[in-house]
């Protein structure tokens, strides 16, 4: 496990990893937002109260779930940057960051649309908790992106930003439990085990289901991508980013 | 002023900032009584190492050991032992050299002895401008405020950037006694200078970055 | 170390009162602004006594934010923050130290002046309550976060706006709850529930707050 | 001499816009700051459209006093001012420049906003484009009066809440004159009359000020 | 740079800073090609005397005469034939020595001609550093490129306060050619320094305040 660690750690092993994985990543999220959206759109039944609208979920669900996962990787990878000092960790947080705020702020477009249509004449409730928490979401991943950029030098940017990361988190656990802990016009959590078989009929959970693996693989795919990227400029120096650059040439 | 011996030693240092590398592979090693001067052209990192010894930044590789422990073993330890100079004052404009002093003695948890202070500030020749704001002084006298901070503190490690800087012969004079009486009492120095020091009864060690 | 922290808490409030005009400045300066308000509307508005708890805690919240600069900017550009840093305390003592002085510069006037403006703005005598405890457990809370944030742009030149940026989201919920207690207060509702959760958030700054802030500061002085 | 003042604008511009995403963080913060105060109300609260107009006065207010220190302190404090001083061009012009910068930096995102945030608040057509032109005369106004205010503040330690007294005062006829204008617009009445004299106003700061801020320049910097 | 002779003339200047009286009655006459270096103790008055000679500060008694004009009658015209270095760095550390530098030559009235400030900043030493922010700069470097400006400005009159602090050998070496070159071309210098100066082929002028 360690040494596996340290492996992912080193740049051109991920580098040659994530060549080998980026074509499956982008099969499968073609595979899945395609068959997730066909069934989703066409063929699940409408919900009795809400008509068609309903079928918004299928885009609201996933990006406002993997708004708060992208920002636990964000987190996570901060606190290896911030501990053991690997120069990845922090890259791929660095990519994952406008993935994680194009989710969020999908997650609020989609949602007070939504909201549009349920609770009546309006876009936006200032003072409902979960829509709070997910626009303070939104704002974190702007701070983040800002402050990555601020600094001249990467090696204190991303130090700096993991601090940053680490200190929202404490607004994950209030995005999620929001709808219990206050009364809120969202929709209570639905999601967890038994409840969620119980809330939902299969039919409308399995193209749920698709949908949520078509925005993980599609965030897979644009974190690889754009690691590779941040990669690249930041090892230009390094001797396996011009002998990969020699043969590319050579090829 | 302790007696026994102390040593500061570095291994191997090597220091980057933003993509270049400044030195690597930088080793020496001071003890009690010994003074480094540190040489090198402009830009050439000789701040960036003082501030590494001082553990205000981190070398990308190697290690700095205090008394043989690494000095981010135990770094609060380590700055009851140090005093350090830099290039900015240290010190608030709009408080008077004596409010300034005493707050440095009691940031080292000493209760301030203002007859003590008043002498020090004599002692390095600002006499007459102890209750000045700093933002009344001259460039000289403001660096002198900074210097008597080394007279109250009494820490064996002296890292000093530049000390000389806008100090005129009188001053230099005070700083050279200073420093001469501190090494004679088992104290170490560090300092930069582009100009070459002449202390009596010391020998200097030097070290040039490339 | 008591003396220590006690040095440094000393010389950050010495300077901020170096004349004795300056004490009274920040008082008038929240008065100005929490004034401007009923300025821009015209007198016929029918303007709520609870609009008043939403612009005093909009001013907290701003004038915490604006004072902030002064809390590391200065001793980092002048040095003393190194000297600071260099000295043999914990750090995260050291930090907390400055933010408690901040907050008694910049959070107890208001405390102090909240009754005063409650009046001006005709909230029911539980609202006022409800004002001052709100904005005591509050105002420390919006200190220590917005300590995180100076300490993490001070080493960029202006960090304003981009400090805005990472502290104003951070502070809404002290926002929500703070003006939200003083309408429950106002209208006769319990308050417990809120002011129990405000209490919490600042336990939860207190511990987490000088870590984080602590942190940042080694990074901003490399 | 043109150029001079030319340079001497883009530089001041190109400090505060150093990276492209700087430039879209000024209005992030009018953004965050104006939805502040909804923030601070309860759901049930009849917020009224005017009381929109009377935020988004105040926080131009705040705004630009608050960025008023980065005017003239920072270059105070590295010595760029003694050299624009020492510059063959007569101060006024200089300083005006400066304000012109600040307020191209503090005022026109505001402008470029207030449509948007005239719509968050339910603003009628009429009271946007009211808000739209009285903040394109007053904004201005803001910047040369607190013009004045950093100029004389600026060699003291930590002028800020000095000048928030000096400078805020000054800035309630613009605010009256501003989110008034927008409230007759709303109910449909002309607003020929306050525009007429906003537009008074800024021609009598342009002439005036930057004078005053030479001059004070000068005490400041012997 | 002018062929006509320029000269700076001050007659009994006093100068005073909160109820202490620096110097009086202090008078000297500098022309086209000649140097004077102001001595004096920290705090005898160095930098309000230059200052005053700029402009800056108004000394309480006294005359100041260029080219036997009083300064303050057109000052902007004195300021065109001004370059005044002082304590402070005086440029943005948040910009690159280029972006300061053309912003100075901008400032005269002058089109910023990118290889020539280049070249300027190469001459100085910095090559290599032309597009770092001087944030980023060591002490040195900064002080590079606050006298670069005097490469390009073309002003017959330098007043520098202090130039050779912080700067190594070659930078010392490097501003004394400057300073040879200027005066052979008939420029004017007034400089302080606590280090002697020694310029081949210019006879130095000085003039010690008490
Ligand atoms: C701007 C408005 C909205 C925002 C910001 C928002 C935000 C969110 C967030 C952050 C989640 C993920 C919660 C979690 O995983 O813990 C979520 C889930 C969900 N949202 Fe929304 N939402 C909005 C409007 C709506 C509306 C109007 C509806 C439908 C009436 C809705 C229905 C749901 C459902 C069914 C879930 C999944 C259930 C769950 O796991 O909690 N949302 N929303
Ligand atoms: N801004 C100020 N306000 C009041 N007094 C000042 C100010 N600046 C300097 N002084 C006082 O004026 C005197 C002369 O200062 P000045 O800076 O001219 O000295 P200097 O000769 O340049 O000294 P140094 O060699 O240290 O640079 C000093 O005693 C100082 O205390
Ligand atoms: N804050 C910083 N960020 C990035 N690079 C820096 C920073 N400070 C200094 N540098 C770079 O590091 C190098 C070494 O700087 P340092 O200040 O250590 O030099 P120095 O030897 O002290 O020079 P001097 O004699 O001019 O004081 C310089 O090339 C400089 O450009
Ligand atoms: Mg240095
Ligand atoms: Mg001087």
């Amino acid at each position: 496990m360690w040494v596996w660690f340290h492996k992912l750690g080193s740049p051109p092993y991920f580098y040659r990893l994530s060549s080998r994985l980026l074509p499956w990543l982008a099969v499968a999220t073609l595979i899945s937002f395609v068959v997730g959206t066909i069934w989703g759109l066409f063929y699940a039944p409408s919900d009795y109260q809400q008509a068609d609208t309903s079928r918004i979920m299928y885009i609201h669900v996933p990006a406002a779930m993997f708004s708060m996962s992208i920002y636990m990787v964000i987190a996570a990878a901060g606190a290896v940057t911030l501990i053991w000092r690997i120069k990845l960790a922090d890259l791929v947080a660095a990519a994952s960051a406008p993935i994680g705020a194009s989710y969020t702020f999908i997650a609020l477009i989609t949602g007070s649309l939504w909201g549009r249509t349920m609770w009546g004449d309006t876009y936006w409730e200032w003072t409902d908790p979960r829509l709070m928490s997910e626009l303070i979401l939104f704002f974190l991943y702007l701070g983040y992106m800002a402050l990555n950029a601020a600094f001249e030098d990467r090696r204190r940017a991303a130090r700096a930003a993991a601090v940053l990361a680490l200190v929202g988190v404490v607004n994950i656990p209030i995005i999620h439990y929001s709808v219990e802990w206050w009364t809120s016009l969202h929709q209570g959590s639905t999601t967890r085990g038994m409840q969620f078989a119980a809330t939902i009929y299969p039919s409308m959970r399995y193209p749920l289901y698709l949908m949520m693996l078509a925005f993980a693989f599609f965030y897979a795919q644009l974190m690889f991508k754009n690691t590779r990227c941040l990669l690249l400029e930041s090892e230009r120096n390094n001797s396996w980013v011009k002998e990969m650059v020699t043969q590319h040439d050579a090829a | 002023m302790t007696t026994e011996s102390n040593s500061l030693h570095a291994s191997q240092l090597r220091c980057e900032r933003g993509n270049r590398t400044l030195f690597t592979d930088l080793s020496f090693h001071i003890s009690s009584g010994q003074l480094l001067q540190i040489e090198g052209a402009n830009g050439s990192g000789k701040t960036t190492l003082l501030r590494s010894l001082c553990g205000l930044f981190e070398p990308s590789a190697g290690n700095i050991f205090w008394c043989q422990q690494p000095i981010n073993a135990d770094s609060m330890g380590y700055h009851t032992q140090l005093s350090y100079v830099g290039h900015l004052p240290g010190f608030k404009l709009d408080l008077s050299p004596l409010e300034n002093l005493a707050f440095a003695q009691g940031m080292l948890g000493q209760q301030p002895h203002p007859p003590a202070l008043m002498s020090a500030l004599d002692n390095i020749g600002l006499y007459g401008f102890e209750t000045t704001p700093c933002r009344a002084l001259s460039a000289g006298q403001r660096r002198r405020v900074a210097l008597a901070r080394l007279l109250l503190t009494k820490t064996p490690l002296w890292i000093l950037d530049e000390p000389y800087t806008a100090l005129d012969r009188a001053g230099t004079d005070r700083l050279n006694a200073l420093l001469v009486q501190h090494l004679q009492t088992g104290g170490l120095v560090i300092l930069t200078s582009h100009q070459s020091v002449n202390l009596q009864a010391v020998t200097i060690q030097r070290l040039a970055l490339q | 170390m008591r003396h220590a922290l006690f040095t440094l808490l000393k010389r950050d409030l010495l300077l901020a009162f170096r004349q004795p005009s300056e004490l009274i400045n920040p008082l008038i300066f929240f008065l100005i602004v929490v004034s401007l308000f009923p300025m821009g509307l015209k007198p016929e508005t029918p303007f709520l006594p609870m609009m008043g708890a939403a612009v005093i805690w909009v001013a907290a919240l701003l004038a915490s934010m604006l004072s902030l600069d002064s809390m590391f900017r200065a001793d980092m550009e002048d040095g003393s923050l190194e000297q600071i840093l260099l000295s043999p305390w914990p750090l995260p003592l050291l930090a907390l130290t400055k933010i408690l002085a901040h907050w008694l510069i910049s959070g107890i006037p208001l405390v102090v002046m909240a009754p005063l403006l409650g009046l001006m703005f005709n909230l029911p005598a539980e609202g006022i309550s409800a004002l001052v405890v709100t904005l005591l457990l509050g105002t420390p809370v919006l200190s220590l976060i917005g300590a995180i944030g100076v300490a993490l742009t001070v080493s960029l030149r202006r960090g304003g706006v981009l400090l805005s940026l990472l502290v104003l989201p951070l502070y809404i919920p002290v926002l929500i709850f703070g003006a939200g207690s003083v309408w429950d207060a106002s209208l006769g509702l319990s308050i417990r529930g809120p002011v129990l959760f405000m209490g919490a958030i600042l336990v939860l700054a207190l511990t987490l707050a000088p870590l984080a802030v602590a942190g940042a500061l080694r990074i901003s002085l490399e």
